[in-house]
């Protein structure tokens, strides 16, 4: 069995990387303003269906997309919205398909559980836990097949590792040396079952080892860490065409959905504050601040732009025009269109 | 009596079999501490506790079989999907195992199961979160499909499903679980399976639906009435065994039939009583039979693409009045 | 034109659109080394290599995601099911990712992807061997659904649905594999899905079948045509899209109709084909449709019992007779 | 995570183990002539369908199933005639219903791939492969759900391990600590694929590591060494409701099923001669004679009658009636009964 590699150390704060991590506050601080907007949105039924927000775990999707390249490919699950933000795709794009509307990514057919975007080969968006795992490891099939370096990254929750297509598609892609980095995004919770409720083991990363994968437990709250793991990933997969599972330790600071309450049924408010703490955006800014690389003014400035921006998806969505009746029978089959 | 929901029917039915019969328990996705996605099993988990209401990992397949394992010894359980969507990953358990054992095992060995939870579409899941698959598990001999309407069928049934000695396929709704209705107090009064149910009656055209489309066509038939004509409306109830009596007879009255469902056309359960009728009824049809589904698409998110997709009062009102060629 | 078995069809149809096309690529259980479970991949390792031919392990959610992922890129996967009847573990892949990735993501992720194997049953295979679900996938709207019955039609079918833009549940029959035709050695003729072929011309009654049914079916017409009776036989050949006018016509021309097919009854193919005429050609009907469906029961091992519940030539000559009033 | 325990010395022939050993032997006899007479009678077209010999593997049935008690359950999947037998079915029973008739454990509706015995709790005979571990684990929630101290011993291929009810069971197998034990028998190929072609990593057992299971790899040839892992798995089970994994490795002698060749495709004929060397039923009986144990007349008369018992399994089957055309329409369902 390979043994997990060495952790690098996360890069210090120095001049020569400040325009990186104050790229990286920015993507994030546009999440944050992103899912807040979207969640008052739901509240008050301009968003329908199911919607799930990313605050608190905004670390994870920053740190490691922002390591791909374009031809690189990105999957998730139903809880995507900051992955998609993370890749590039607009705030409009995004909140317009929450909105089900005509200029969402999607046409408005797909939902907040279904962003897509082609171009940046955002790949989905996908409601049934686990599903997009051997997709993910699809891409990577492809890639390796058409003799490319493209790599496949894939996002999935904890609870989502103790399902079939998970272990089906690690232990392929391991055997078939495929370039695929799989992230649990461990939050602690599926729904409302605990991690320790849900799955048995002393670490999710022990079930990649079992395979031979290179496999690694990294601070999710922390995005220079992320970037860390997932630079050694990426290098894993984009040269020896090697896959990697990195369990991702995070938080969601709110409810698994809008129909849920950030706490009281299965975790206590004292929990989550003390989660809170620890907000990888805060983190991030404490410790430029703490370099001499952040200061109020510039805080405070990327701070009402990504608010804006976020204020500026709302009323685009807002605006936008719902798909045309037709809509509903265009895109089953290719001829149709 | 007392009036109740859907979701409440429901569980007193569990909670009623559960104290009757210490064999049967309840598995499923945050069924116990969250006390059910959709809070059907509300209140269970402290009642029986953990052993007989149980928390499961997501791993359908898996517990979907620990499930009918424990009913091949004799348990009665009671598994629960979140959605029937997230069955597709389970549907070897409930076709291969369950549906197959007695027959394979020549009869030695049963599985007194129940599967139970919201099929078809709410409101705004898209695509992945909105199917029905009724009509998918009646082609399995070996299955009974039950599909209840009402709290008071909600109830019934669940209760004669419990006891049945066969795997059922339960099958539930989310925008019926808020409906309210009398409900019998009495833990003895079941519903039976296989029995249809004559939800309206009327002389001039036969309209056979289940579970959501039931209140649709009643819809249609009050509409209907405004124009002086009568639906005898034939709730399923239960779509296998179908109850091919009732649909004749009404079929025998009425002569003209609309059947209405909410899932896609090809070969849906609207097909087979299609097929049913023309066979056994041919000479009694003075109409061509018509059957409104849900538009074959996957389920579009936005509001008014998907509402425009399902069946509802207008289209059935439509067909009606097209096999009694008033338009 | 040359004599060849309809699983060499099958070959020449995967070998001759590798060649054309060097991102189509064939993947499953014993497809590369082995040459296939039923040699129906034999020699295509050889001839293209490891790359484009490639065993999997026993993981039929895992590769089937795999291959639905490598279309979503733009690859035309050809995934082989030893069988249907282990799919149904990598149901969810076909039917909540193949078939709605165009429509969830707005037509911008299309997934050209053959899914293919031996359908039905074969001999004494038992009840988890022995299935057809071929009305399960043209239930669902974003795939098709092909059924080749012939050596011919099964080459220009498969090279139609690796040509095709949309997922195609392609359904070959282990029975079938043997059978001998002429087919075209001319790699660019395809034959269209979505038309059914006439495999018989009558004027007295229309059978309608597909796949295995088609020559139980020419069978069941060669006895009629002992007493005179002129069978119309119409192999669907594509189940979804249905060849609805083709059907039709047949029905024009005869005004009786049994409709074949392997599998069970309760919305079955041959349920949706009922459905289709009755609504349609309602007036043009002398009799109710019959249908002739495998039995309703799980398949028995013990080769009589087998035999008793397949649909066979004289149950069609029985359906015939009874549509035509003779018995 | 539980570290896999040490093994257990195989006991030592003695006098005390004499009557126990000869016990396996005779039944390893049984299941070899029953497998042989079975290949005969499908080559004379006497069975038909799907028939998948347990040729070679003999010890890994009679070494875990020895250590049961009544109460437990054992599922398989299709290759299971030896189990079957080793649970204690009668040849005629079984090979009764190899021939489809009505005096065939499953009424001749099951077949070679069906085999049920509801007396002596053996829960079948599964054509999908994996599908019978979920199952399995079925059977040892009830006997938890009971009260009772029964376990479940569930028998799979390699191959099996590759597939995902494997690991959902696994994994709510050991948080739910189910008396289950898990039996990969590790014949080294599925069908014609090689365990290197078809699993990632450094033993399967580990598989069962990561979640925590304890777990370990068992010399599938050697009896004695299979029932000592068993005995230990049994106590885990019976004693603290505690699952196991055993990986047994072993070899068939013969193809896949009736309709693959022993060697050619996939392996060499020197493989299997290698193999062969290591015969199960050779090894505990050179064993005994080494230990005096064993004489040359007791080995030929255990042979004899259980050549014997297979002839007349072959016979009983022959004789048999077939099933009353009626039985297609019984055991759909309960009432129809
Ligand atoms: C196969 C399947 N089962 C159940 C569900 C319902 N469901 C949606 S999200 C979820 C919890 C998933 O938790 P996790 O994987 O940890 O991801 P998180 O929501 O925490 O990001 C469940 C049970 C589903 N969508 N698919
Ligand atoms: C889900 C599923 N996929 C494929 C098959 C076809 N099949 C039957 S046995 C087999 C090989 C299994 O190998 P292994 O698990 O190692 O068991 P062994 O036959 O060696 O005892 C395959 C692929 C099947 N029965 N079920
Ligand atoms: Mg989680
Ligand atoms: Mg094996």
């Amino acid at each position: 069995m390979t043994a997990p590699p060495a952790m690098r150390a996360p890069a210090p704060v120095t001049p020569e990387t400040v325009a990186v991590q104050t790229a990286y506050l920015r993507t994030m601080m546009l999440i944050r303003h992103f899912e807040e907007k979207a969640g008052e949105a739901y509240s008050l039924g301009k968003i329908g269906g199911f919607c799930h927000l990313y605050i608190g775990q905004e670390a994870v999707a920053v740190g490691t997309i922002s390591a791909l390249r374009p031809q690189d490919y990105v999957i998730s699950a139903y809880r995507e919205h900051g992955q998609a933000l993370a890749r590039g795709m607009t705030p409009r794009a995004v909140m317009a398909e929450l909105y089900g509307k005509a200029a969402g990514c999607s046409g408005g057919k797909g939902g907040s559980m279904h962003i897509f975007d082609a171009s940046l080969n955002f790949m989905g968006g996908h409601g049934i836990v686990g599903s997009q795992i051997p997709l993910a490891a699809g891409f990577a099939f492809a890639a390796k097949y058409r003799g490319t370096d493209a790599v496949s990254l894939c996002f999935f929750g904890e609870a989502a590792a103790n399902i079939g297509a998970f272990h089906e598609t690690l232990n392929i892609a391991q055997l078939w040396q495929l370039p695929c980095i799989f992230v649990i995004e461990n939050n602690g919770y599926g729904m409302g079952t605990a991690l320790h409720r849900s799955s048995a083991g002393h670490s999710l990363a022990d079930r990649g080892a079992a395979y031979g994968m290179a496999s690694q437990v990294v601070d999710g709250q922390d995005v220079l860490a992320v970037r860390a793991a997932m630079d050694v990933a990426i290098e894993r997969a984009r040269t020896d065409s090697l896959p990697t599972l990195l369990e991702i330790r995070t938080y969601r600071f709110v409810g698994h959905s809008m129909s849920d309450a950030a706490h009281g049924t299965y975790r206590s408010k004292d929990e989550v504050e003390e989660y809170r703490k620890r907000d990888p955006i805060h983190l991030l800014a404490e410790r430029m601040r703490a370099g001499g690389y952040l200061d109020d003014a510039t805080y405070a400035a990327l701070d009402a732009e990504t608010l804006a921006e976020a204020d500026d998806a709302i009323r685009f969505a807002e605006e936008a025009p719902d798909p045309e009746p037709g809509e509903l029978f265009t895109d089953v089959y290719a001829e149709m269109n | 009596m007392a009036v109740m929901t859907y979701r409440d029917a429901l569980n007193a039915a569990m909670r009623e079999e559960m104290h009757r019969d210490p064999d049967v328990f309840l598995m499923g996705e945050e069924v116990a501490e969250y006390d059910g996605a959709y809070k059907v099993s509300r209140g269970l988990l402290a009642e029986f506790g953990a052993k007989r209401v149980v928390d499961t990992p997501i791993a359908e397949l898996g517990f979907s079989g620990i499930g009918v394992g424990a009913a091949m010894t004799g348990l009665r359980p009671i598994v629960e999907f979140m959605t029937w969507n997230f069955a597709l990953l389970a549907i070897d358990q409930v076709v291969n195992s369950a549906a197959k054992l007695r027959y394979m095992s020549g009869g030695q060995i049963g599985c007194p199961i129940v599967f139970r939870g919201p099929g078809g579409s709410a409101l705004q899941l898209g695509a992945q979160h909105s199917q029905s698959f009724e009509s998918w598990y009646a082609h399995i001999p070996g299955l009974k499909v039950v599909m209840p309407a009402t709290p008071a069928d909600a109830k019934g049934l669940l209760k004669s499903a419990i006891r049945d000695d066969n795997p059922v396929v339960f099958i539930e709704g989310e925008m019926l679980y808020n409906t309210k209705g009398e409900v019998s107090d009495d833990p003895e009064l079941l519903v039976p399976i296989g029995k249809a149910d004559r939800k309206r009656e009327g002389k001039d055209v036969t309209i056979v639906c289940h579970a959501k489309t039931v209140p649709v066509a009643l819809k249609a038939a009050d509409q209907l009435a405004k124009d002086g004509i009568e639906a005898d409306v034939i709730d399923l109830r239960t779509i296998a065994p179908l109850d091919t009596t009732a649909i004749l007879e009404s079929v025998g009255r009425t002569n003209r039939v609309v059947v209405a469902e909410e899932g896609w056309s090809f070969a849906g359960v609207g097909a087979q009583v299609v097929d049913l009728i023309q066979r056994e009824a041919f000479d009694l049809l003075d109409a061509p039979i018509l059957r409104v589904t849900g538009a074959d698409v996957p389920m579009p998110y936005n509001k008014h693409l998907e509402k425009a997709s399902k069946t509802d009062p207008a289209k059935v009102v439509a067909a009606a009045r097209r096999v009694l060629y008033l338009d």
